[in-house]
C-alpha cells in the first residue's frame, strides 16, 4: 500500500495552493464574512484553470482526474476556506454525473456553466438510508417532490442532485434538478463561505442521474461516500492550516521572557494536534484512494476518514483556539474563519456519531437496525 | 459534613426571599433593555443597583453605609444562592463591584471613595480595569503603560488591551508603571482614568460570536492628563494591590460557574428529546452517555466547591480557586461541545443577543473566555502545580 | 451544605492514619503478596480498637458511628492497601445487619468474631436487578441456592449477606449464611489482599436480613449502595495515595539535570491527577453524606461516585504507572499494589459502565429497560 | 497511491510464501519450549535463524554472505508483512538481531564480525544492549559507567539498568564512559562484554507483569576485565554510533507495533460475543463504540506508517518514527484498558506465561513497556515538537 502522493498529484496540489493562496486570501474570505464581496472572481479564474471539470472524462471537455485528486482539491479548498460552489460541484454533483455517464451535463460542468450539489440531508439530519423525498415517475421526466435542509453552497448552484425514493418500491435514486425548479432558501450561518440552504423541491421536474431499482442503492452509495471523503478532507484541511497558523503563533508570541512554544507543556499539545492532522490526513488518503480503485474497504474507509477528521477538528478547533488566546477571539484576526470551517465540516455529511454507527454495523458489532 | 444549613442561615435566606419577593427587577424589566456589555447599566439595572444598597443586600457582609448587613461568609453564599436560583443578576458591573469598589474602600482616599467606589456601589457609575496590554497578556509584571507626575497631575501614555465594558465605563482602575528602574513588579502603581478624559480612546474588538455586541477594546492613552489625587494607594504599591484586589471575594467567585454550569445542564437537558429525537440506537446512546458524564461533572463541580468554601469558612487553607476555575471552565466547554455538535447543522445559526445559546457553535466558541480570560487554562494549571502540588519551578 | 469533615471525623481519620502506617506498612501488604505473611496481626489490631463495630450501635458494643466515617475507614483502607475483612464487613456486612437490626450478629461484629461479606455479583457482573440466587422459605429458616462471584474477601470472611429473590414472589432479599455452610473457592488474582471468592450455596440455611416483600427492593437498594460508595471510596484512597508518591518521585527524581516535577509537560499532567482525585473525593464525601443522612439524591449520587471514582483510577492509574517510568514497572517497587487496588476497586460493586447506566434512567434519560 | 504493490513485488512476497511454507516453525516446536526473554533462543529458536541465515532471508536487504538477498525496502516491507501475518517471529533476540549485529558488521573489526555479528545471525549467540544506568534513565550522555585501558585490557566498573535479556544474553553490547574528562555525549566507547566474564553480575528484576518471566535485568560491573580487542570501533566514538545503531531498521520498526495492534484488535472483536454477552442496552453501545474508536486508530496506524514509508521509500524524509512510536503504543494501551475493563474481575486473574491476554489487567499493565521504554511517550513529544514542529527548545 502507498499513501503517499504521486509526482503528479504533488504538482497539482502545489499548483491549486498556489492558485489559491493568490485568489482566497483571507481577506477575500473575510469579505465574505462581512458581506462585501462574494465568490466571482475566485469561480472566474478556477473555471479558467478547468477546475469544475477536475474529474470530468477528457472527452467531455475535463482534466479526467480521478477521485483523489478531487479529494486533495477539498483539501485545499478547506485550507483557504475558500467560497463558492467548487467543492459541491467537484465532489457531488460530478460524481453522481459520472455515475449517470451524462455527457452534456459534465461538459457544462467543465465549462463552468453548471454547479450542483447534493440535496440529501432531511431535517437537519444527513440519514441517507431513510429519505422522505419522494420520485414520481411522469412523461418524459421524474417529479421530485419534498424538503431537503443543509445543501452545499445551496444558496449559489444551479442544479441539486436530490437524494429521493421510488413513490412506489421505495428504491433510492438520484435525481437532477435544476435550481430554478427548486426553492432553494440560504440559511443564517456564521460560516457564510459555504452557503448552505435548505431546498424545497414541490413536484420539481427531474432527470434520474441513478434510476431507482436493482442495484440503485449501491450506486447512490458510492456517490455519497465521495461527498462524505471530500467533506472529511476538506476538514482536515482547514485543520492543517489551524496547527500552521497556530504554530506561527506560538513561535512568535512571547510570554515571561520567552515564545510560548517553548513551555513544555505547549509543545506536548502541539505534538499531539499534529498527530491528530497527521492521523487524519492518513486514512482520509486511504478512503479515497480505497474509492478511487473501488476496493471492497470503501465504506468502512469512508465512515473511518469522517470519523477521523471528527476527532480532528475536535482537538485542533479547541487546542487552536485556545493556544491563541484573546487574539484568537477576535473578529479581526483570521482564525475564526478556519475554526467554524472545521466545525461545519463535522456537521455537514453526517457526524462523526453517525458515521460511528454505520461503522459499528459494517464491522457486524451492531445490527443495522441498532445502529 | 452536612447537607443543609443551620436554622439562624436557612432563616436568613428567607429573609432575603422575602425582599427579593418584593424587591427583585421583573422579567419585562430586564428584556426591555437588555444589557449589552460587562460596563453597560440600563436604566432597570441602576435602580436594582440602589435597592440593593439602601437595603443592605448589594455586599451583605459589608456595614450597612457600603451596602451591607455584615452577614457572615455562610450567609453570602446562602445569598449568592438565591440570586442564582432565580437567575438574578447581581450587578450588570461585576468587575466594578468585585474588584474596583473594594479595592478603593481598601486603599481609596476618601475623595475615591465618596467620588468613586460610593458611586459605584450605588448604581451611578460604571468601572472597568485596565490591566491586560498588547506584550504582557497574563504577565502583569511586565506592563508597559507609563504614568509620570507633573506637578499636580499625572500624565498617562501606553495601551490596554482586552479591557471588558471599557466602551460603556465611566472610568478605569489602570494599572501602570511610575517607575521603570526597579525589578518589573515593583514599580507599578493604580490611577484612576475617567473614560472621557482627553486623549483616552476606545476602540471595541468584534469578537468571533455575537460580533455585534462587543464587550472586549484596546484602549489606548495618549498624553492623558488627571489629577495627582488619582493615584490610588501609595505610589509603586500597585502590584500588591492587584494581588488583594483579585482576591476580593474569591473565596465564593467559584459558584458563580458553578450555577452557570448548572443552568447549561438543566438548558442540554430540556433540548435532550429535541437533539435525541431522530438518532439511531448507537448515536443516541453515545449522547446518553455524554449527557450522564456532564451530570457528574457538573454535580462534582458543586461538589468540589461546597467542600472548598467549607474549609475556607473554618479558617482552613483558601480554597483552591485555580482548580476550581480550570475545571468549571473546562467542564462547560465539554457541555457546550457536546451539545453543539448534537445540533447538527441547525447549531451554525447565529444567536441574535450577547447571550449564547447551548446547542449552537457560538455557544461553544463562547466558552473560550472561561478558558482563556481571567487566568487561561494553562495559567491556572502552572499555579496549581506550584502552589497547591509545591513542584520546582521550571 | 457543608463537605469538609468535622473535626471529629479529621481526628478519626488521623487516627486511622497512624495505625495504618504502622501496622500496615507497605512490607506487609508485599507479605500477602509474596505469600509470605497474612492479615492476622492487623485483623486484630484494628479489632482491639474497635474498627469492626465502627457503625455498630453503642448498645451492642461498636462505636456507634454513621456510614461517613465508614466511607473515610474506606478511604483509608485503600489508601494503605490493607489486607484483611475490615472494608467488606463494615461496609458490606455491617449496613445489612443495622438493617435488619440483628443485635446479636452486631455484637459478634463488634467483637471481631463475626465477619462477612455480601455475595451480589453472579456470572462476574455485578447486576442487582437481577440475581438468579433463589431464597426458599423453609421450616425456622430460608434456604439458599445459587451461584455467587466476587465476593470481596470471600475467601476469609466467616459469613455473607447474600442477595437473593423469593422463589415464588420474585421479591429480592439479604440473607445471612455461615461461611461454613457454603463452599467459597478464592480465586487466583493479581490483587491477592481482596481475597476475592466465588460462593456457591447449594441449599444453604440461612437467616432473612431483608425480607423479601413490601419495600424489600429499596431496603437492599439502601445497604447496597453503602457497598458501592465504600468502593467508590477506598478506590479513591488507593488514588490520592498513587498521586502523593508520584509527586514525590516527579520531585525528587532528576533528568538531564533537574527534578522531572519541574518540566511544565509533567506539572499540568499532574495538575490534572489532583483535579481528578480532588473531583473524585468531594463526590464520594457527597454520596457517603447522602446516605448518612438518608437524602432522597441518594441513588443518583452512589451512582455519580462509582463513575467518578472510575475516572479518577483511569487516569491516575495512567499516569501514575507512566510517570514513575520503569521503576513502577518493577515488582519490587510498591506502586503497583497501589495501581491493582485502584483497578479492582473499578471492577467491584458495579462498573463505571455500569452506574453510568444506572444514572442515565435515574436521570429520565433512558428507560430502565434500555439502560 | 495506490492500493497494491507492483507486480515484481508481488512475486518476491510469492517466493517467500513458499520459502515459509516448508520451513516455517510449527506451532508444536514453538509451544514445546516458550521464549522467556528477549535474549532467549530455545532450540528451535536457533534452528530457525539458522534456516533464514542460510536462504537469505534473515535480513532480506542485505547481500546473501550476511543472511540476506539484496532486497530493497518495499521487498522488506512485504517480507516483514508475510511474516506478521502468520504470526512467526523473525528472532527471538530482536536487539542482537536489529541493532547489535548491524553495528558491529558497521563498526566492528573484521574479528569482532566474526566472533560475535556472524554467530548472532546465524543464532549461535544472542545479545543484550547496556545502555540505561539508574541515574541516566533515558539520558544517555550522563552514563556513569567506566572503562579504562590497562595495557590490551579494558576494565569495567558501574551498573545497568533495564537490561532486557542480560539474564540469557551470551554477551553484552555496552556502553561505558572511557573519557570522564570532555564534555558528556563524548568520552562515550562501546565495549563487548561476554556475560559470563568474571565480575558481571545479573539480577533480574522482576516486574509488576508476570513477575515469574523476568526480562529486564540490572547488571553490575566489578572490575570487569576484557580483552582492548572488544572496543568495537573507535575509542569515544560511542555517541555516534549509538545513533547510528538505534536507526538500524528504523524505516520499518513501526510495522511490528501496527500489526501487534491489529493483532489485540482481532482478538478483542474475537471476544466481544463474551464482553457484550451479557450487558444492558446503554453499556453494550459504549462498549461498541469504543470498538469503532479503535477501529479506527488501528487503521490510522496502518495508513499512517505505510504514509510514510512511502515517503522515506521516494527519498524524501524519514518517516516519524517518533509521531509512530507514540502513537501505536497508545492505541495499544487505550484497547487493553477497553478490554480490561470490560472483562470485569475476571480481568484480575493472573496470566500465565510471559504473553498477556487482552482482557487482563496484566495486559493493560504491559502496554506500559510500549508508553516508557525505548524512549518514553514524553520523550516522543519533546522530538516531536523540536524537531519535527521546529518548535524552540525549553
Amino acid at each position: 500500500m502507498d499513501l503517499e502522493l504521486s509526482n503528479d498529484q504533488l504538482d497539482l496540489r502545489e499548483n491549486i495552493r498556489a492558485v489559491l493562496e493568490g485568489a482566497c486570501p483571507p481577506a477575500a474570505v473575510r469579505a465574505v464574512y462581512e458581506g462585501t464581496g462574494n465568490a466571482a472572481a475566485l469561480w472566474e479564474q478556477m473555471t479558467h484553470l478547468g477546475w469544475p471539470g477536475l474529474s470530468v472524462p477528457e472527452g467531455a471537455g475535463g482534466l479526467g482526474l480521478g477521485f483523489v485528486e478531487v479529494a486533495l482539491l477539498a483539501e485545499d479548498l478547506g485550507r483557504a476556506t475558500a467560497p463558492g460552489p467548487l467543492l459541491a460541484t467537484a465532489s457531488q454533483l460530478t460524481p453522481a454525473l459520472l455515475k449517470a455517464k451524462a455527457h452534456g451535463e459534465m461538459e457544462e460542468v467543465a465549462a463552468g456553466r453548471r454547479t450542483g450539489a447534493l440535496a440529501v440531508s432531511e431535517r437537519g439530519r444527513w440519514r441517507p438510508e431513510k429519505p422522505q423525498t419522494v420520485a414520481q415517475p411522469a412523461a418524459n421526466a421524474w417529479r421530485i417532490s419534498g424538503s431537503k435542509t443543509d445543501a452545499l453552497s445551496g444558496g449559489e448552484v444551479s442544479s441539486f442532485a436530490v437524494l429521493a425514493t421510488h413513490g412506489r418500491t421505495g428504491a433510492p435514486g438520484l435525481f437532477l434538478v435544476e435550481a430554478s425548479d427548486a426553492e432553494a432558501r440560504p440559511r443564517p450561518s456564521i460560516e457564510p463561505t459555504l452557503a448552505l440552504a435548505d431546498v424545497e423541491f414541490d413536484g420539481a421536474p427531474a432527470k434520474a442521474l441513478v434510476e431507482p431499482g436493482d442495484g440503485s442503492s449501491e450506486a447512490v452509495e458510492r456517490v455519497l461516500q465521495q461527498a462524505v471523503v471530500a467533506m472529511a478532507m476538506q476538514t482536515v484541511g482547514a485543520c492543517r492550516r489551524i496547527l500552521e497558523v497556530t504554530l506561527e503563533y506560538a513561535k512568535g508570541r512571547e510570554q515571561y521572557g520567552r515564545p510560548i512554544g517553548s513551555f513544555q507543556a505547549l509543545k506536548h499539545r502541539l505534538a499531539d494536534l499534529l498527530l491528530a492532522v497527521e492521523r487524519a490526513t492518513a486514512v482520509c488518503y486511504y478512503a479515497s484512494l480505497c474509492i478511487a480503485e473501488d476496493n471492497e474497504g470503501r465504506a468502512a474507509a469512508t465512515h473511518s476518514s469522517k470519523i477521523a477528521a471528527g476527532d480532528c477538528q475536535r482537538l485542533l478547533a479547541r487546542d487552536g483556539l485556545q493556544l491563541h488566546g484573546g487574539i484568537g477571539f477576535t473578529w479581526e484576526n483570521d482564525l475564526h474563519f478556519l475554526l467554524k470551517r472545521a466545525k461545519a465540516g463535522e456537521l455537514l455529511c453526517g457526524s462523526s456519531r453517525f458515521h460511528r454507527s454505520e461503522l459499528a454495523a459494517i464491522l457486524g458489532l451492531a445490527d443495522r437496525g441498532e445502529s | 459534613m452536612k447537607l443543609r444549613y443551620d436554622d439562624d442561615v436557612e432563616r436568613f435566606r428567607g429573609q432575603f426571599q422575602e425582599w427579593l419577593d418584593e424587591n427583585q427587577p421583573t422579567p419585562e424589566e430586564m428584556e426591555s433593555a437588555p444589557v449589552r456589555s460587562s460596563a453597560h447599566r440600563p436604566p432597570w439595572a441602576r435602580r436594582w443597583a440602589k435597592r440593593m444598597f439602601d437595603d443592605g443586600w448589594l455586599v451583605p457582609g459589608w456595614p450597612p453605609e457600603l451596602g451591607g448587613r455584615n452577614a457572615d461568609p455562610v450567609e453570602t453564599l446562602v445569598y449568592l444562592e438565591e440570586l442564582d436560583n432565580r437567575g438574578i443578576p447581581r450587578t450588570t458591573n461585576p468587575q466594578g463591584l468585585g474588584i474596583v469598589a473594594p479595592s478603593l474602600i481598601d486603599h481609596g482616599s476618601e475623595d475615591q471613595i465618596e467620588c468613586y467606589a460610593m458611586p459605584l456601589l450605588r448604581g451611578d457609575l460604571t468601572a472597568c480595569l485596565g490591566m491586560s496590554e498588547p506584550d504582557a497578556g497574563s504577565d502583569l509584571a511586565s506592563l508597559k503603560t507609563r504614568a509620570v507626575f507633573d506637578g499636580d497631575s499625572i500624565v498617562l501614555n501606553g495601551q490596554k488591551v482586552w479591557t471588558s465594558g471599557a466602551h460603556d465605563a465611566d472610568f478605569c482602575f489602570m494599572f501602570c508603571r511610575t517607575d521603570p528602574d526597579v525589578p518589573k513588579h515593583q514599580g507599578i502603581s493604580i490611577v484612576l482614568v475617567p473614560m472621557d478624559a482627553g486623549g483616552v480612546t476606545v476602540r471595541p474588538l468584534m469578537e468571533i460570536v455575537h460580533p455585534r455586541f462587543p464587550d472586549l477594546n484596546e484602549v489606548f492613552l495618549d498624553d492623558v492628563t488627571v489629577s495627582a489625587e488619582n493615584l490610588v494607594g501609595a505610589l509603586n504599591n500597585g502590584w500588591r494591590m492587584a494581588n488583594d484586589s483579585l482576591a476580593h471575594e474569591r473565596s465564593l467567585v467559584w459558584l458563580m460557574s458553578v450555577f452557570g454550569n448548572e443552568v447549561a445542564l438543566k438548558r442540554l437537558l430540556e433540548l435532550a428529546p429535541e437533539l435525541l429525537g431522530d438518532l439511531g440506537p448507537l448515536e443516541r446512546a453515545g449522547a446518553i452517555d455524554d449527557f450522564v458524564g456532564l451530570h457528574v461533572d457538573v454535580l462534582a463541580a458543586r461538589c468540589m466547591g461546597y467542600r472548598g468554601f467549607a474549609r475556607y469558612v473554618r479558617g482552613g487553607t483558601a480554597p483552591e480557586q485555580a482548580l476550581m476555575k480550570v475545571y468549571t471552565s473546562e467542564v462547560r466547554q465539554r457541555l457546550a461541545l457536546v451539545a453543539a455538535e448534537l445540533a447538527g447543522p441547525a447549531g451554525l445559526r447565529p444567536v441574535s443577543g450577547r447571550d449564547t445559546e447551548v446547542g449552537t457553535q457560538e455557544d461553544f466558541f463562547s466558552t473560550f473566555a472561561g478558558t482563556i480570560s481571567a487566568g487561561s487554562s494553562e495559567i491556572q494549571r502552572n499555579i496549581i502545580a506550584d502552589r497547591v502540588l509545591g513542584l520546582p519551578r521550571s
